[in-house]
């Protein structure tokens, strides 16, 4: 075991490499790179990367430059660009990017830095990558952990009803809202709770955007706590409409898979109770794939991202950063959170696998020789 | 004794499974009943339902496939038949418990032996962890498990056989039940340890006065047991009485040819010239027992140690010796199933390197029936692609109607009708789905047959025709057989040759007259006592 | 082995069970088979789901005839013609302009009546991407006896869009689904059957191929060609597989510990046979729990591409886009709610059907 | 024409209409209110800012950061083009224009109390042009330095030919401090708010969520004439939101005040709720007189199918504008016939005289509708398929050599029609499709292709598209920008502003005669001819224009009697109205 781990260990160096090179020759062949972007930025041709999201403020209009905007206060350099670009400058640029080196030599330095976990910066912002990631971390970590453990908290024990009952009532009509819960489009229902909940037509009770209230600062412990979660009901709800129906299917189906086997009767004829059969006996047995699953899913949940609710509710998260990152062109951005994500899913990748073995000690990972 | 309480009583009992979209009974009319400390034994052919009558009673069976027609069971008063789930709860394990008939599969097999035997004794007598782990020593330790202490941290699947059936006991055992459900408990135990755990029962019967319903098809037991004797065939009780009355007048025809059955007759001779089909040398199996986060091989369990076996064409080695000796694990690593060191020859060839691929060829040669009936056939699968499986790798020209012809065939061989061919094997008793396991192997006309414990869940008029069938199939096709078995009469009515085995190594070996007429070793002298008086023999040997 | 003389058997065992032989074959179902067939029907609502799921595609397959803005049949100048399958200049029926009619023009429709023709329309005279020239209101127009879902902000007629959209989404799920499923099990099998170093590079390979930004892909892939279906499925494929595979291979390191495994081994049964009559049931509750979640999220996939754009090419049915303006267009709720309507009743019968034939194939499945 | 001596003001053609004592501007009230707060959604609202430095090209600065600022002159919102002193007392452009001076009030002070000097102004001047943001490169290109005479006079140099607009220019220069930007870089985003001298300082913030600013009480300039009666607000805060919906859904529960709508369809069907129809937010439509704009479809002629004037011609016909305005727009639009659209500079009815000397010397070059009245985009019956000015398009493309075989407009060379429209946002589709159904009535392959923004612009930097939506912002008095809309040399220029790749001398000509022009008259006339051509030569299909702004807000804020014509002035110029909010709050 401790020869399989080592080795896996040893192997995520050339996995990472892996990754990085084949992104990085991909990325190469992308038409319109940073620089295109900044010249759209110039001409005021851009959009914001989440326009098509949230919509944008152009309406009918081509881009941003809209004739309401024009006289009023900072958009004159909208008047500037429209004379045309230096050429020398765009060199200036193609340089600043390191584009004016051959890709192989700035594949070698990115390696090289990366190596160093040095990250470079943002191509438009003068905040390293990894403070970047950093700023961003409080909305993900927030949606992703509260909805990891809403929907393993709700889904599993659901999943375990529902297949102890399986084919009654109780199993058709939860069945029926958990489908349609993850049919709902999350980003129409977010809108949706928005205008009920949010909004001036219905019921004003919960925050339009943001994780916290500007005053937040003022309060006392638990008032921020109640803030906090005031602030994420309605993002979490509607992330979260969806995201039961997989677990709870898979553990349904995992547990009538398991329920009638002879331990299971043994367990039974122990004089155990119906709870203590199915959380102590076939949990483990049925639930390989999920618990296997649940050290992963909880460290990546600390780096999930939506990009769609994060837009609709103003959050500024990891799912808006990677997204936008890719968008503009933001290399440093894309590479850097490629390389975090990609260290972070092979280490819980192991530990997944390593889950396995504690889970189950028949398994191994061995070729079978015999 | 028979002025003793009532303790339970079954009335008209009947039960009844639906297999796809039919209903049909299993039981009907089943009624008899168990004072306290009185031992009442079911017998009967292998699928008259015993094991249905016994879970009937424990309410664990496969509900709703499963459905009582008729019928209350009364335990002390209390109808158990549609009793609620709390009430059966602490009856459960507590009052009654049970033994059952598959050891192999009725374990958990993710948790670890002391957990499971523990269990039970936290449940219901709310232990702590400590006095339940010294109960639990204790109780490994009078079933008979060496140096428990070291077992404690194993799961099922290090355990053999027979060391999966005592846990099993242990556990039944642990909370001092008033009534003893024990369907098949010492099939897959060797003479010496079987009549230890009698005697272990018998005692528990005379101290707390425990009541006891005793499934077996080995008569011998039953003679030593039982009070009484319920006669089971076809899902009826064909007649009851106490025990001398039904050994000495059987009324019912089915109990004369039940009480008549033997595996009889002998083998041929044994010829120590015909040509070799297996043989090893210094065959060697060490399982790592690793501990630690990093789970690092501290120790080795030396399951095989340095075993040479010779098996001829047309003969039979019968491969006898205490639980946990090793009998399995040999018969897996010369199948090449786990891997071992040591000289391995399959026809003078040495296949203990050859890879999987290399192996395929020759494994439609070599045939297996698994000491675990239950887990060796695939559980989605229907008996029908179970036993057809092996025809087809083995002629894939042949059509589809030809294996089904020869599928019937086979199970009909072995005492089954061509009418299960399209049910799944949990649909079975134990011993029908042993008989598949046979008739699996032996469909694909073998050379060589290793068979782990093939008789061990069947009557005797069953052993016998199985006994008769492998002997004939034998005789015609020249067929080697490596024969494991508990069951001494068995392995004399079908071996030439003997081995027996101890703790890896083999103490005795020869010819089967030899063995069974001039044992050489205490081990072996106390063995074949155990065998055909069933007494324990206090020279020690079963605690070597 | 062939027949043997036996004095007769003391006891021919005849298990109490049912006689599952009996019975004339079915569509000549293997017995096993039949019994799956009628485990699955008896759980009703997968039946019912498969039902109608099956309607549903099947009309969606005729979309055409269904909705579409050319006729069906016309009658003109004692001539017959059949515009849904042949494209006829506007002048073949005395237009000005030699392109393809539009039928729905008045000034086409009165050149025909004049000849005393007459026009078999479908029960929709729009296609997917027919413009109602005549909104009573500006798009997005409301539900009318016209366009009975209303129409988007396009002026594009809804249950015409649903219903090609429908089809789109139906094929894409089914053909990714499917394709995925068979990558991605066969691709788990090998690794959690074989284990060792087959594991050990297959794992990286995939953690490598995981890492590829797909987004990029599409985007690299658009600029050389526009995304058409078949492309944008190959892309999606490409990454899509990889879902199942580590559900898949945990099942098979598991499962191939277990005594039947070995067993099947023991009989010469080949690796390729052990892994998919043995093994991969095993897996299947994972790989059968999935299915429909992989199918509607390809569907959901191809959605949320419409929606970032990277999508099907402008104008194609879109679920994805009817999505998009549904969030756009809050003033025009029959958007949203014809499009969240037409994914949730179809996941919900694949989710049934999902169900149903988990229960087939359970071997212990008993309805009661 | 007065130059040669300071002046209290500056105008591109030296006119000015306030005189020197003026008191304060017009459009202003003097008697403003000061106080209340006017939260507001601005026009990059639905994004975020992380950086407080909006003249750098990185990252995405805040929204108002330029009443962080003072510049040397301030333009006059009813009056094209012409700005008056603010850090500059009074302004001297020399005789050959290839100078101005500046003479700084003494008084000027920064927000931490530093005086603000010739210095200043000199640093920021460099300091812009070598780090700012390369826009300010690029229109600072021909001024050659800035120097400081003394402590409070600095002098801007000029080169080349064309000077007419840089005073203006470097008068808006917003002045930075010499001595903050000493210990800091300036070229870098930064969250920490910046020292200027200008009415606001930032108050608070929160990245996504707000800016706010308040207003400076001691600010040094808020008694001069041109801050009279303006910055009347205490605090001024932009929202921050990443989705439309939240954000109009703000507006209606009263997160903040006021917005502007930009789209016709949300303005005619959403704001119906309920604090619209009982008053309490008001829905506004203030005219806008500012020219609109070249918004179109432009059609690249550097793709051969596109060099004949018929094809253009007939695809302008093709576009059915008044089918689009009625059912998309609800009619909210009026159609944009002149790159010069909204201002006297477009051109109507027959040439006059002073256009007609202008176009006659190319008179051979030119086609004969330039001396006619201009053209303008048709007029169709509304029903989405005008089969009039769809024939006359079929006939002018025959006439143009493509003609249908089996269904398809081919050449005689064999090769069929198509057209690909290039969008990178999906909110043109609508607009595109039934014209792509039109087109096709002609025989024409046309689709849509839409590709991500870093796709559309390198495509759009190649010239790599057969017709694209571009919208070209119009000044009051335009400039430079012309030859990089039209000119030429912008042609040639990947990346230029040329889409449609005219190169055609005439044009070149006229619009050095914009450029050059001395005075209003002259501009106006050379841009009306210019405007004539152009709109013969059919390089675009015109969409749309609006001329006013539509805005919404709730109730507690008064404006001005009179509106500026060139600005929309709520920022500066409106105020909070107690009584009215009192009133809000009683409801
Ligand atoms: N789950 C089930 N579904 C259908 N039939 C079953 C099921 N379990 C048992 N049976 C049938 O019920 C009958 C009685 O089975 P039971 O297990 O009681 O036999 P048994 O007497 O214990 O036999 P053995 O000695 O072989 O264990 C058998 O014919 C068997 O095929
Ligand atoms: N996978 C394993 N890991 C560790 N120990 C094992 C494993 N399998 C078997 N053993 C041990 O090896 C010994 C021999 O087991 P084996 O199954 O061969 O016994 P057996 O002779 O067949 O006994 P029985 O008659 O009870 O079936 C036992 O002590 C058992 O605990
Ligand atoms: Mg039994
Ligand atoms: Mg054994």
């Amino acid at each position: 075991m401790a020869a399989y781990i080592l080795r896996r260990l040893l192997l995520i160096i050339p996995t990472l490499f892996g990754m990085l090179l084949v992104s990085f020759v991909i990325i190469q062949f992308a038409p319109g790179g940073p620089v295109e972007r900044v010249i759209a930025q110039l001409t005021g041709t851009d959009v914001a990367a989440t326009a098509r999201i949230g919509g944008s403020a152009a309406g009918d209009f081509g881009g941003t430059d809209n004739p309401a905007a024009q006289g009023e206060a900072g958009s004159t350099s909208k008047y500037r660009g429209a004379q045309g670009l230096d050429p020398e400058f765009i060199r200036k640029l193609e340089k600043q990017f390191g584009f004016d080196k051959p890709a192989h030599e700035r594949f070698a330095m990115m390696i090289w830095n990366f190596l160093r976990f040095e990250f470079g910066e943002s191509y438009y912002r003068d905040v390293s990558v990894v403070s970047l990631i950093i700023e961003k971390m409080p909305v993900s970590i927030s949606l992703g952990l509260w909805m990891t453990l809403l929907s393993y908290g709700i889904s599993i024990p659901l999943g375990i009803r529902k297949a102890v009952r399986d084919g009654s009532r109780f199993d058709v009509w939860s069945s029926g809202i958990v489908v349609i819960g993850y049919a709902i489009p999350g980003f129409l229902f977010a809108v949706l709770l928005i205008i009920l909940f949010a909004g001036g037509s219905f019921f004003d009770v919960f925050p339009l955007r943001g994780l916290t209230s500007e005053n937040f600062a003022e309060m006392t412990w638990w008032q921020k706590i109640g803030d906090y979660f005031w602030h994420l009901t309605l993002p979490i709800i509607s992330m979260a409409v969806g995201a039961f129906a997989t677990t709870t299917f898979l553990t349904k189906n995992s547990f009538l898979d398991e329920i009638r086997k002879h331990y299971v009767t043994t367990a039974r004829a122990k004089g155990l109770g119906e709870r203590d059969v199915l959380y102590r006996h076939v949990f483990r047995n049925a639930m390989l794939i999920i618990i296997a699953g649940f050290p992963g899913a909880f460290i990546a949940s600390f780096f999930t991202g939506s990009l769609l609710i994060e837009t609709i509710f103003s959050l500024d998260g990891l799912g808006l950063l990677s997204f936008e990152s890719i968008v503009n062109r933001d290399y440093p951005v894309v590479f850097a959170t490629l390389y975090i994500f990609g260290l972070m899913g092979l280490v819980t990748n192991l530990i997944s696998d390593l889950t396995y073995t504690w889970i189950d000690p028949r398994i191994d990972f061995d070729t079978r020789e015999v | 004794m028979s002025k003793a309480r009532t303790l339970i009583e079954v009335r008209d009992l009947a039960v009844s499974f639906r297999v796809g979209d039919t209903e049909s009974p299993a039981i009907e009319n089943i009624s008899f009943d168990i004072r306290h400390g009185e031992t009442v034994a079911l017998v009967g052919e292998s699928g008259s339902g015993k094991s249905v009558t016994a879970l009937s009673i424990m309410q664990l069976l496969p509900y709703p496939a499963a459905r009582h027609p008729a019928g209350e069971i009364l335990f002390d008063g209390q109808n158990l038949v549609d009793a609620g789930h709390s009430m059966m709860r602490a009856i459960r394990g507590n009052r009654i418990s049970m033994i059952f008939q598959e050891p192999m599969t009725s374990l958990n097999p993710l948790h670890v032996i002391e957990r499971q035997v523990g269990e039970v004794l936290k449940v219901h007598r709310g232990m702590s962890d400590s006095a339940a782990r010294a109960r639990v020593l204790e109780l490994l330790d009078k079933v008979g498990i060496q140096d428990p202490e070291s077992r404690l941290g194993s799961f099922p699947h290090q355990l053999s056989g027979g060391q999966r059936q005592r846990v099993m006991i242990a556990m039944a055992l642990a909370n001092e039940p008033e009534l003893l459900i024990a369907d098949e408990p010492t099939t897959a135990l060797d003479v010496t340890i079987q009549a230890q755990i009698l005697e272990l029962l018998k005692a528990l019967q005379h101290d707390q006065n425990m009541a006891m319903l005793l499934i077996t098809h080995d008569l011998g037991v039953v003679r030593k047991m039982a009070d009484r004797v319920c006669v089971m065939t076809d899902g009826h009780i064909v007649e009851k009485g106490a025990t001398a009355q039904i050994f000495e007048k059987p009324k019912h025809a089915y109990t004369r040819h039940l009480l008549a059955a033997e595996p009889k007759g002998s083998p041929p001779k044994a010829n120590l010239k015909a040509p070799v089909v297996v043989e090893t040398e210094n065959l060697k199996v060490w399982f790592p027992v690793k501990r630690g986060l990093l789970r690092r091989t501290v120790d080795h369990i030396k399951a095989v140690d340095g075993i040479d076996v010779v098996v001829r064409e047309g003969q039979t080695l019968g491969i006898v010796g205490e639980s946990g000796s090793g009998k399995t694990t040999l018969g897996l690593a010369i199948m090449r199933l786990v891997s071992s060191q040591g000289a391995i020859a399959y026809m003078g060839t040495r296949i203990e390197n050859y890879s999987r691929a290399e192996m395929r060829p020759l494994r439609r040669e070599m045939q297996i029936v698994f000491q675990d009936p239950f887990g060796s056939l695939s559980p989605r699968m229907s008996i029908r692609q179970i036993v057809s499986e092996g025809l087809g790798v083995q002629n894939p020209e042949m059509s589809r109607a030809e294996k089904d012809q020869r599928v019937v065939h086979a199970l009909e061989e072995v005492g089954l009708g061509a009418d299960i061919m399209h049910r799944y094997p949990h649909e079975f008793s134990g011993g029908q789905r042993q008989r598949i396991a046979i008739a699996r192997a032996m469909a694909l006309e073998p050379k060589f047959v290793m068979m782990d414990e093939p008789t061990s869940a069947l009557d005797m008029s069953v052993q016998a025709q199985i006994v008769d069938l492998l002997r004939d199939l034998q005789r015609r096709h020249g067929l080697a057989y490596l024969f494991i078995s508990h069951d001494l009469k068995v392995v004399r009515a079908l071996s030439n040759t003997v081995i027996v085995m101890q703790a890896g190594k083999v103490v005795e070996q020869g010819t089967t007259t030899k063995i069974f007429n001039r044992p050489e070793t205490d081990y072996t002298r106390a063995l074949i006592a155990a065998a055909f008086d069933l007494t324990t023999v206090p020279t020690g040997a079963a605690a070597t | 082995m062939d027949k043997r003389t036996e004095t007769a058997p003391p006891t021919q065992d005849r298990p109490r069970g049912p006689a599952g032989a009996g019975g004339r074959a079915r569509f000549s179902l293997s017995p096993i088979n039949r019994r799956r067939w009628q485990n699955f029907k008896a759980n009703k609502r997968g039946y019912w789901s498969l039902r109608i799921f099956l309607l549903l595609f099947l009309v969606s397959l005729f979309s055409e005839f269904l909705a579409n803005d050319k006729p069906l049949l016309l009658k003109y100048d004692g001539g017959y013609y059949m515009p849904v399958f042949v494209s006829y200049a506007e002048t073949t029926f005395g237009g000005e302009f030699e392109t393809e009619a539009d039928y729905r023009d008045p000034f086409v429709a009165d050149l025909i009546r004049e000849k005393g023709g007459w026009i078999l329309w479908p029960p929709i005279r729009y296609s997917y991407d027919t413009i109602n020239l005549n909104l009573p209101v500006p798009a997005p127009a409301p539900p009318s006896a016209e366009n009975w879902l209303g129409t988007d902000d396009q002026g594009r007629d809804v249950v015409a869009r649903l219903l090609y959209g429908l089809r789109i989404s139906i094929l894409f799920g089914l053909v990714l689904t499917f394709f995925s499923s068979i990558i991605g099990v066969v691709a788990g099998a090998v690794q959690g059957y074989f284990g060792g170093w087959v594991d050990l590079t297959f794992q990286r390979a995939i953690e490598i191929w995981n890492s590829v930004p797909s987004l990029y892909l599409l985007i690299i892939i658009a600029s050389v060609i526009e995304p058409s279906f078949w492309i944008l499925l190959g892309i999606l494929l490409l990454f899509s597989w990889v879902a199942l595979v580590g559900v898949v291979r945990a099942e098979f390191l598991r499962g191939r510990n277990f005594e039947y495994v070995n067993a099947a081994r023991a009989m010469g049964i080949s690796n390729l046979t052990i892994m998919f009559r043995h093994l991969l049931p095993n897996a299947m509750v994972a790989t059968l729990t999935f299915m429909p979640f992989i199918l509607n999220g390809s569907i959901t996939t191809l959605t949320s591409l419409d929606f970032l754009g990277f999508g099907l090419p402008p104008g194609s049915p879109s679920l994805g886009e009817l999505l998009a303006q549904g969030k756009s267009n809050l003033q025009a709720p029959w958007l949203g709610i014809s499009g969240f309507a037409a994914i949730a009743i179809m996941l919900s019968l694949l989710i049934f059907v999902g169900e149903a034939v988990r229960d087939a194939l359970d071997p212990r499945k008993t309805f009661s | 024409q007065a130059q040669g001596e300071p002046r209290h003001g500056l105008s591109v053609f030296g006119t000015l209409k306030y005189p020197p004592e003026f008191s304060r501007f017009d459009y202003v009230n003097p008697d403003a209110p000061k106080g209340g707060r006017l939260a507001m959604i601005g026009t990059s609202g639905l994004t975020t800012f992380n950086s407080f430095n909006a003249y750098i090209y990185k990252g995405q600065p805040a929204q108002g950061l330029s009443l962080l600022f003072d510049t040397l002159m301030v333009s006059a919102a009813d009056e094209p083009s012409a700005a008056y002193g603010l850090v500059a007392h009074s302004v001297e452009v020399a005789e050959d224009g290839k100078s101005v001076t500046f003479f700084l009030r003494k008084e000027a002070r920064f927000a931490d109390g530093s005086p603000l000097s010739a210095a200043d102004v000199v640093a920021s001047f460099t300091l812009l042009k070598e780090k700012g943001h390369p826009n300010f490169a690029i229109a600072l290109r021909d001024v050659t330095a800035a120097e400081a005479l003394d402590e409070y006079t600095v002098r801007y140099t000029f080169k080349g030919e064309q000077t007419r607009d840089l005073p203006l220019s470097v008068a808006a220069l917003p002045i930075f401090s010499a001595r903050y930007y000493k210990t800091r870089k300036f070229d870098e985003t930064t969250l920490t708010p910046p020292l200027g001298s200008g009415p606001y300082k930032i108050a608070k913030f929160k990245q996504g969520s707000y800016v706010l600013y308040s207003r400076r009480p001691d600010y040094w300039a808020r008694a001069l004439p041109v801050n009279r009666g303006r910055y009347n607000f205490d605090e001024l805060r932009y929202e921050y939101f990443r989705d439309r919906t939240a954000e109009f859904e703000g507006l209606k529960a009263g997160a903040f005040d006021l917005r502007e709508e930009f789209t016709s369809k949300t303005w005619a069907t959403e704001y119906n709720f309920a604090a619209v129809k009982d008053g309490r937010v008001k829905r506004e439509i203030l005219p806008d007189n500012r020219p609109s704009g070249a918004q179109g479809f432009f059609i690249n002629m550097r793709r051969k199918k596109f060099a004949d004037i018929r094809v253009r011609k007939a695809l302008g016909l093709a576009f059915d504008f008044e089918w689009t305005n009625k059912n998309l727009f609800y009619g909210l639009y009026k159609r944009t016939q002149s790159a010069f659209e909204n201002s006297a500079m477009k051109a109507m009815g027959k040439p006059d005289a002073a256009e007609l000397r202008l176009l006659e010397p190319y008179r051979a070059k030119l086609p004969r509708e330039v001396f006619g009245e201009p053209y303008t985009p048709p007029v169709s019956d509304g029903s989405g398929q005008d089969r009039r000015l769809l024939r006359q398009a079929s006939r002018l493309l025959s006439e143009a050599g493509w003609r249908i075989k089996a269904g398809q407009r081919t050449n005689a060379a064999g090769e069929a029609l198509t057209i690909e429209f290039l969008i990178f946002s999906p909110s043109f589709r609508r607009v595109i499709a039934p014209y792509v159904k039109n087109l096709k009535l002609l025989g024409i392959a046309a689709s849509i292709r839409q590709v991500d923004p870093a796709q559309y612009q390198e495509r759009l930097k190649r010239f790599d598209f057969d017709i694209t939506t571009q919208r070209n912002v119009m000044r009051l008095t335009p400039g430079n920008e012309l030859r990089n809309y039209w000119g030429s040399a912008a042609a040639g220029i990947n990346g230029s502003l040329n889409l449609a790749g005219i190169a055609d001398p005439v044009i070149d000509a006229l619009i050095e005669k914009v450029i050059a022009a001395r005075s209003r008259e002259a501009l106006d006339t050379a841009a009306r001819a210019l405007d004539r051509v152009l709109r013969a030569k059919h390089y675009w299909v015109p969409h749309w224009y609006k001329a006013s702004h539509t805005i919404a807000y709730w109730d507690k804020f008064s404006r001005p009697s009179r509106k500026p014509e060139f600005a929309r002035g709520i920022i500066d110029l409106w105020w909070y109205d107690p009584k009215k909010a009192a009133r809000l709050k009683n409801r």
